[in-house]
């Protein structure tokens, strides 16, 4: 698989990952274009969390961690030497698969929280609560009670201010984990609107296990999988409508028609 | 190492626990078990009937116990007033005066110019006193706040003739620290510098403190030591023909005037039971080991050790009438 | 397609009957377990029954008077420097135990690698268990020396303000609230880690991550996620520890100059008070009404810790909706 | 596609590292400084070390953070360094009580010192003669006696808590909480206000029934933990193969808890083994061996120590530090007991995940 | 939906469920007859698995539980005054969605466990543990390990251990809630074959996310649903082929092909 390192927002090179002496990913080889949604589709255990984590350096929090490879971001490369953890992880934000907005906060906190963690100056920030929940197509909801606790939220809200609060720090990249997967069939159809919005304004890669989702959000879907006892890989990297129409490997074929998993 | 016959165990005076302590671990007929509590404790103990025998340097004034029983003398020994004065050896020369000033919290300082004035070639250091007492009820305690109340006067007791020093309302001086038993206090003046305090003889010549010389009545300062506790104790007279509680009880009198004697010397009494149902966990059989456990202290042990460990015998004048109230156990 | 109108009936559930064995079993377990009532009942009976005359002669001045005369006539029997005492130590152990507990909890959780994480965890559990008469013997010959050393310069340099006076810095700094302070700090350390580091250790990962992931730093994330987050868990292990340093008898006994004059907050002046002890440096020579007494000080004892488990679970359960989930 | 060569990697650790060496260096450097002032200025060590080296160390390291961070350097370097001086600081006070209880009682300590009992034995006895046998088998036989009651008890209170549905659990978990307040002195109090009601006289089971309040809550409270670590899956699944409650709990739950129930016993037993206060209320010592808990008098290793502790005879101190050693061997030894088997509970739970 | 009583194995008739004061599932009637495959399709929280806990009388086990209607197993109401909880589940088995097999026993243990547990007489166990293990198509692959430790298998391995062990009671029904949904793709292949052959002999009920899955094995379908706040129902109930390509309402139309969830 060749693929031309060109104006890309994101690209992961060569990327092999460890646990220990164990081996999960071997030679991910992935582009993310700026304003494009790619979703990441593949059985359970094979790699699809782990890759993720590499592209914002959470990867290396897990002991014993070890990687190959480079990820670019704007030609840069996030593991180089003197390059920031932190300030990797402003840039390219990330959402969980379950809800973690932080309890003892309220909603408006729980915005703002970014850039306090970070240390960074607030300007305005009732404009950037509001803009964020806006974006995250909450603020009608929350509105009336930005001083809520967070947790008094429902699953779908909570999840949505999570996002909101990752907007806040105003990402290049933002990153989902199966985001929708805890979720109802409302919560999760109005966070795939907010998914196309924001595409709009920056690159997405959102992990998913629901076929139809990836359809209906991506422009882009790599599958990936691993055979037991083998580092898992991608199979195939395409175009969405590719990859659920015309996939090349029978192995994507079998896994987007249900044959298993 | 497994002892013959039946085990009797006791509690009591901190003062004796040297020589009882010495005597136990030599007697072999029972296995006899001490416990060094204060005189108070071994008194209540012995009253409420827990333990076999007790011991004590005070007698019964209240919470007698509800039986018969007996006091027995069974051995002396002088109260030494100790110290940990940087530069000061053994041998400074002290009055019931002075002591009882210290005691109080009036003289509060070594250099103090009533100690000067009798320690003239020593050289006191410019220092406060660090005072330490006894604070539970204890037979020291109570000789010692009779012979201050007879020599100097102005010391009250409190129940279980014990001082009242902790409640505050007692003679001590509120800077003073107290203590539980005679060995925690031992401790505390020989890990303190300018520290001062005082325990039996036994303890004293374990510990790392200097020993004071006290005037006695006949106006010389003497050392204290078995024999000049001796001279002082045998000059005593014993009662008779009263009650359980005064009978075998030596009349101390601190300001009789024996040449050569240590005045603050004084007795260390056994209990032991009269009443066959009495104390509640005693047979006969713990009844008379009591018996021989004293006899041997007295005929053997105590004669035999006593001056080694800083203790006196009862002196030989009122050894007959002690062998007969030891006859009257069980 | 449902057809029913009316509200539809609650059904008795569990109605079957049960086997002999499980009616066995649950009577069994559940006389067991209402054993702890009986027990309380009947410490808290025993003692008062035995407390009454003394609580109900003294009145309210049992736990405010300072004085303790069994001699006198009638007989006045006042705890209040010991109760004070035992409070001001104990609060003084946690000031001085908190820090370093979260700090070794920290420390365990979030920095050690693995292996150096499970020998501290060990270790730290084993000087949980450390008896406090071993504690009491240390304190008295290796550490009372030592503190005192260090209540003399706090003393020195700081003299100035109240809490480090002294009416006679001749007198030594020994035998102290000060001393008896850091040893039930050194007792109730071990306690409070234990309790914390379970507590930083369940806490979610995916906050500790959602913190790190928004850029949080070492200090940001530990200052604004976890301590709010772990903060009513941390105040549980504090008041565990609170209740352990209020009921302290012996190790305090060892280094503690008991007095019943009160000692408000002169931290290094040598002397205090402290309950537990003064019970157990009484009872060998009380009278059978002073051992009343003594019961009854026992009692409010008891009462008092309970009253700091009761607060200890109220803010440990206090709306936490976070941990309902878990 | 696949690349064998390729190895594992952490880019992440280079950073890292030099910045590591920097903290380390920065660490070191001022220790040296800082003694050398203390030792021309003759100060206190530990009191240098607290105003002199720590606040230099905070300074030196933010220094570094800075250069390394940027400004969230400093907050880092001031949170690690005072992690770590609060953590040593109090990891050495703990220490130095195992060091001082090791030295001391090494002295005294040997075999003759384990086995033998202590009817010979007067303060100015050498150290060669008596020992601690009897108190070894007196704190072995009260602790016993409470744990034939409270382990048996506490363990029903546990599968009461854990397996019924109800509604006094919470009840009973609030009280068996309050009873784990108990003070130790108040649970002697309570026995000897039984003792002097009944007349019944000390003996070892006084001392026994002083310690069961106190080990009761203990293990009751463990022991709930432990079966509320078995996945409740395994009870349902046991239920939906037709089990009664008791077959359920007998012959699923209690052997997947087995180890996690032994860890209940051994920290009650840990936790009244070293009890002092309640039996001196409620026991009289004895200097020989009684194998007789229901008459006479008992030593257990902490009230040896607290007799001995009040003697200013240096043997009688190497006893008192000779039996706290020994105090420890066996809070240790059940504590090593309880790791080993929590241990093979963690593994066991892994494996079934 | 009229369903008439006849010679079905297992009927649950107007079934409510509350959990504490909160109702979850109203009014659910549904039928399964004996031979067939019955699969409960739906979003996650509308009732499944608490439903199929119903039938079984395990839902009576979590405190606070409520429930009206009945449930009859060859006409006899299950949650009758009289009726032994015991006595049922042993006629219907459960399998869940984790594999549960009981560590501490090995593989042979776990098969006779039920029998056991439930305090019956073992005739001819070496018989019956190969039966049972066969049943499940698991005896080629442990049958030279019977002594083993249970745990010491795969996940796949588990979960169909765990389905010989309801076998060996011989249950007239077989409750699976997710029996796939921790698998991966080959060990869920033999799990839908075992339960082809099972159903010969018994009503299976079968919850499961996965919508091929439920086409491939059942022979009818139950579409549950939850909105918001309301309890849960069922929508529709048909069989499998009609569900999944004529579905009448148009809500199951959208759940199956994945517009939701
Ligand atoms: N912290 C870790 N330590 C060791 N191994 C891990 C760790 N996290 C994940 N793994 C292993 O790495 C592999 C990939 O895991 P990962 O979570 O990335 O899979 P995934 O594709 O996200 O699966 P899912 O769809 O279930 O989320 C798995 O085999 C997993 O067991
Ligand atoms: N023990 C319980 N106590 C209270 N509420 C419960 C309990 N178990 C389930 N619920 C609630 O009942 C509803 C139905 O839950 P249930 O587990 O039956 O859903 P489900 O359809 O099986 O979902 P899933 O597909 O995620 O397994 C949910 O809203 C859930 O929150
Ligand atoms: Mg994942
Ligand atoms: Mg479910």
């Amino acid at each position: 698989m060749n693929l031309v390192k060109t104006t890309s927002t994101l690209s992961a090179e060569n990327i092999s990952v460890w646990f220990g002496e164990r081996q999960v990913l071997e030679n991910v080889n992935l582009v993310f274009p700026a304003n494009k949604v790619t979703a990441l589709i593949g059985p359970s255990g094979c790699g699809k969390s782990t890759f993720l984590r590499t592209l914002n350096r959470m990867h290396e929090l897990i002991p014993g961690a070890g990687l190959a490879g480079s990820v670019y971001l704007n030609g840069e490369d996030i593991y180089a030497d003197g390059m920031d953890a932190v300030s990797v992880r402003i840039k390219v934000g990330m959402v969980f698969q379950k809800p973690n907005p932080f309890p003892t906060m309220s909603i408006r906190d729980n915005i703002l929280s970014g850039l306090k963690l970070s240390g960074r100056k607030i300007e305005n920030a009732e404009e950037l609560v509001e803009t964020s929940l806006r974006r995250a197509s909450i603020w009608n909801e929350v509105k009336d009670r930005l001083g809520d606790q967070a947790i008094s939220l429902s699953g779908g809200q909570q999840q949505r201010l999570c996002i909101a609060r990752s907007l806040a720090m105003n990402p290049e990249v933002l990153l989902m984990d199966e985001p929708c997967s805890a979720l109802d069939p409302g919560s999760t159809r109005r966070i795939e609107e907010t998914i196309s919005e924001l595409s709009e304004t920056m690159a997405i890669v959102i992990v998913t296990h629901n076929m139809q989702q990836a359809q209906r959000v991506s422009d882009q879907t790599a599958f990936f999988l691993a055979d037991e006892n083998t580092p898992g890989g991608v199979v195939e990297f395409g175009s969405t409508e590719q990859i659920f129409n015309g996939p090349i490997d029978p192995r994507t074929n079998d896994y987007v028609n249900g044959h298993f998993g | 190492a497994q002892a013959a016959g039946v085990s009797i165990s006791g509690k009591g005076s901190s003062f004796a626990n040297g020589m009882l302590q010495a005597c136990a671990a030599a007697y072999t007929n029972n296995n006899v078990t001490y416990t060094s509590t204060g005189s108070g404790t071994g008194r209540t103990e012995f009253a409420a009937g827990n333990i076999q025998w007790g011991a004590t340097d005070a007698a019964y004034t209240s919470g007698f116990p509800s039986s018969s029983y007996v006091t027995i003398p069974l051995f002396g020994g002088p109260v030494a007033f100790v110290y940990s004065a940087v530069g000061v050896g053994d041998g400074l020369n002290l009055t019931p005066q002075i002591i009882s000033g210290i005691l109080k919290g009036t003289i509060t300082r070594w250099d103090d110019a009533q100690i000067k004035a009798l320690n003239t070639k020593i050289k006191l250091p410019k220092k406060g006193i660090k005072v330490a007492y006894r604070a539970s009820g204890s037979g020291t305690n109570s000789n010692l706040t009779n012979y201050l109340n007879q020599t100097v006067g102005g010391w009250v007791k409190g129940s279980n003739d014990m001082v009242a020093a902790a409640g505050g309302s007692g003679s001590f001086s509120s800077n003073a620290t107290s203590f539980a038993n005679s060995q925690l206090l031992a401790a505390y003046v020989e890990d303190n510098s300018n520290a001062f305090g005082y325990f039996d003889l036994s303890d004293a010549i374990t510990a790392d403190v200097g020993i004071a010389k006290l005037k006695n009545a006949a106006g010389t300062f003497v050392a204290p030591t078995a024999s000049a506790a001796g001279r002082f104790i045998n000059a005593q007279t014993p009662i008779t023909g009263g009650t359980d509680a005064t009978n075998g009880t030596l009349n101390i009198d601190f300001t009789k005037v024996v040449p050569g004697a240590y005045q603050l010397s004084i007795v260390t009494y056994g209990l032991a039971p009269r009443n066959a149902s009495y104390p509640a966990k005693s047979t006969n059989a713990t009844k008379l080991a009591v018996q021989d456990w004293f006899n041997y202290m007295i005929k053997t042990c105590v004669p035999a050790k006593a001056a080694t460990l800083g203790y006196v015998p009862i002196g030989s004048s009122l050894k007959t009438a002690v062998l007969n109230q030891i006859k009257t156990i069980g | 397609m449902s057809q029913s109108q009316t509200k539809p009936q609650r059904r008795k559930l569990s109605a079957g009957p049960l086997s002999r064995g499980d009616k066995w079993f649950f009577r069994t377990t559940s006389a067991a377990a209402h054993f702890a009532f009986v027990l309380v009942a009947l410490v808290l009976g025993f003692l008062l029954f035995q407390a009454w005359p003394v609580l109900q002669s003294q009145g309210v001045n049992f736990v405010l008077g300072s004085t303790w005369d069994p001699d006198s006539d009638p007989m006045v029997l006042q705890l209040g420097p010991m109760l004070w005492g035992s409070l001001l130590i104990a609060v003084l152990g946690i000031l001085i135990a908190t820090p370093m507990a979260i700090s070794m909890a920290y420390l365990i959780v979030f920095m050690l690698p693995k292996r150096w994480a499970s020998v501290a965890t060990t270790l730290i559990d084993l000087l949980a268990a450390l008896p406090s008469v071993v504690l009491g013997l240390w304190g008295l010959l290796v550490f009372t020396p030592i503190a005192a050393g260090w209540a003399e310069i706090l003393n020195k340099y700081l003299g100035f303000i109240p809490l480090f006076q002294v009416t006679d810095p001749e007198n030594g700094f020994m035998r102290s609230p000060f001393i008896a302070g850091w040893i039930v700090a050194v007792m109730i350390v071990p306690i409070i880690t234990s309790v914390t580091r379970e507590i930083f250790s369940q806490l979610d990962r995916d906050l500790i991550n959602g913190a790190l992931a928004l850029g949080g730093s070492r200090l940001s994330t530990f200052r604004r996620v976890i301590m709010p987050t772990a903060s009513s868990g941390v105040v549980g292990g504090v008041l565990l520890g609170l209740g352990r340093a209020v009921g302290e008898t012996v190790a305090i006994f060892y280094v503690l100059n008991l007095s019943m004059e009160i000692n408000w907050m002169n931290l290094v002046e040598p002397h205090g008070g402290a309950v537990a002890s003064w019970i157990l440096a009484r009872f060998g020579e009380a009278s059978p009404l002073e051992k009343q007494g003594l019961m009854a000080a026992g009692l409010v004892l008891f009462i008092l810790t309970l009253i700091v488990n009761y607060i200890a679970n109220v803010i440990v359960n206090r709306a936490q909706p976070w941990r309902k989930n878990q | 596609m696949s690349n064998s060569s390729i190895r594992a990697r952490q880019p992440w650790r280079r950073a890292n590292i030099s910045t590591s060496i920097q903290i380390v260096l920065a660490s070191v450097i001022p220790l040296p400084l800082v003694m050398l002032l203390a030792l021309l200025a003759g100060l206190d060590l530990t009191m240098s070390f607290i105003t002199l080296f720590v606040p230099l160390q905070l300074i030196v390291s933010s220094f570094v953070g800075y250069r390394a961070f940027g400004r969230r350097g400093i907050g880092d370097a001031i949170l690690v360094v005072l992690t770590i001086f609060f953590s040593t600081f109090v990891l050495i006070l703990l220490l130095s009580v195992l060091y001082s209880v090791i030295t001391e009682g090494a002295k005294a300590i040997s075999f003759q010192f384990i086995g033998q009992n202590n009817v010979y034995v007067s303060p100015t006895t050498s150290l060669d003669y008596g020992g601690v046998g009897h108190a070894i088998l007196g704190t072995l036989i009260v602790v016993l006696l409470t744990t034939l009651a409270a382990v048996p008890l506490g363990v029903a209170m546990a599968i009461y808590l854990t397996q019924s549905q109800s509604k006094t659990r919470n009840l009973v978990r609030t009280f068996t909480q309050a009873l784990s307040g108990l003070p130790s002195v108040v649970s002697g109090l309570f026995i000897l206000s039984i003792i002097e009601a009944t007349q019944m006289g000390r003996s070892g089971i006084t001392g026994s029934l002083a310690l069961f309040p106190l080990m009761l809550p203990t293990v009751a409270r463990v022991a709930e933990e432990a079966l509320r670590l078995v996945p409740v899956d395994l009870r349902y699944a046991a239920l939906a193969l037709g089990a009664p409650n008791y077959r359920a709990f007998f012959q699923v739950i209690l052997p997947a808890a087995k180890s996690g129930l032994l860890t209940a016993l051994l920290l009650g037993l840990a936790r009244v083994v070293g009890e002092t206060a309640p039996l001196i209320l409620t026991m009289n010592p004895s200097s020989g061996t009684n194998l007789n808990p229901f008459d006479g008098g008992m030593t257990t290793l902490p009230t040896y120590i607290y007799n001995y502790l009040a003697s200013s005879y240096q043997t009688s101190q190497a006893r008192a530090w000779g039996a706290a050693l020994v105090l420890l061997m066996v809070v240790g030894i059940l504590f090593a007991l309880a790791r080993i088997l929590g241990k093979s509970k963690s593994k066991k739970s892994k494996a079934t995940k």
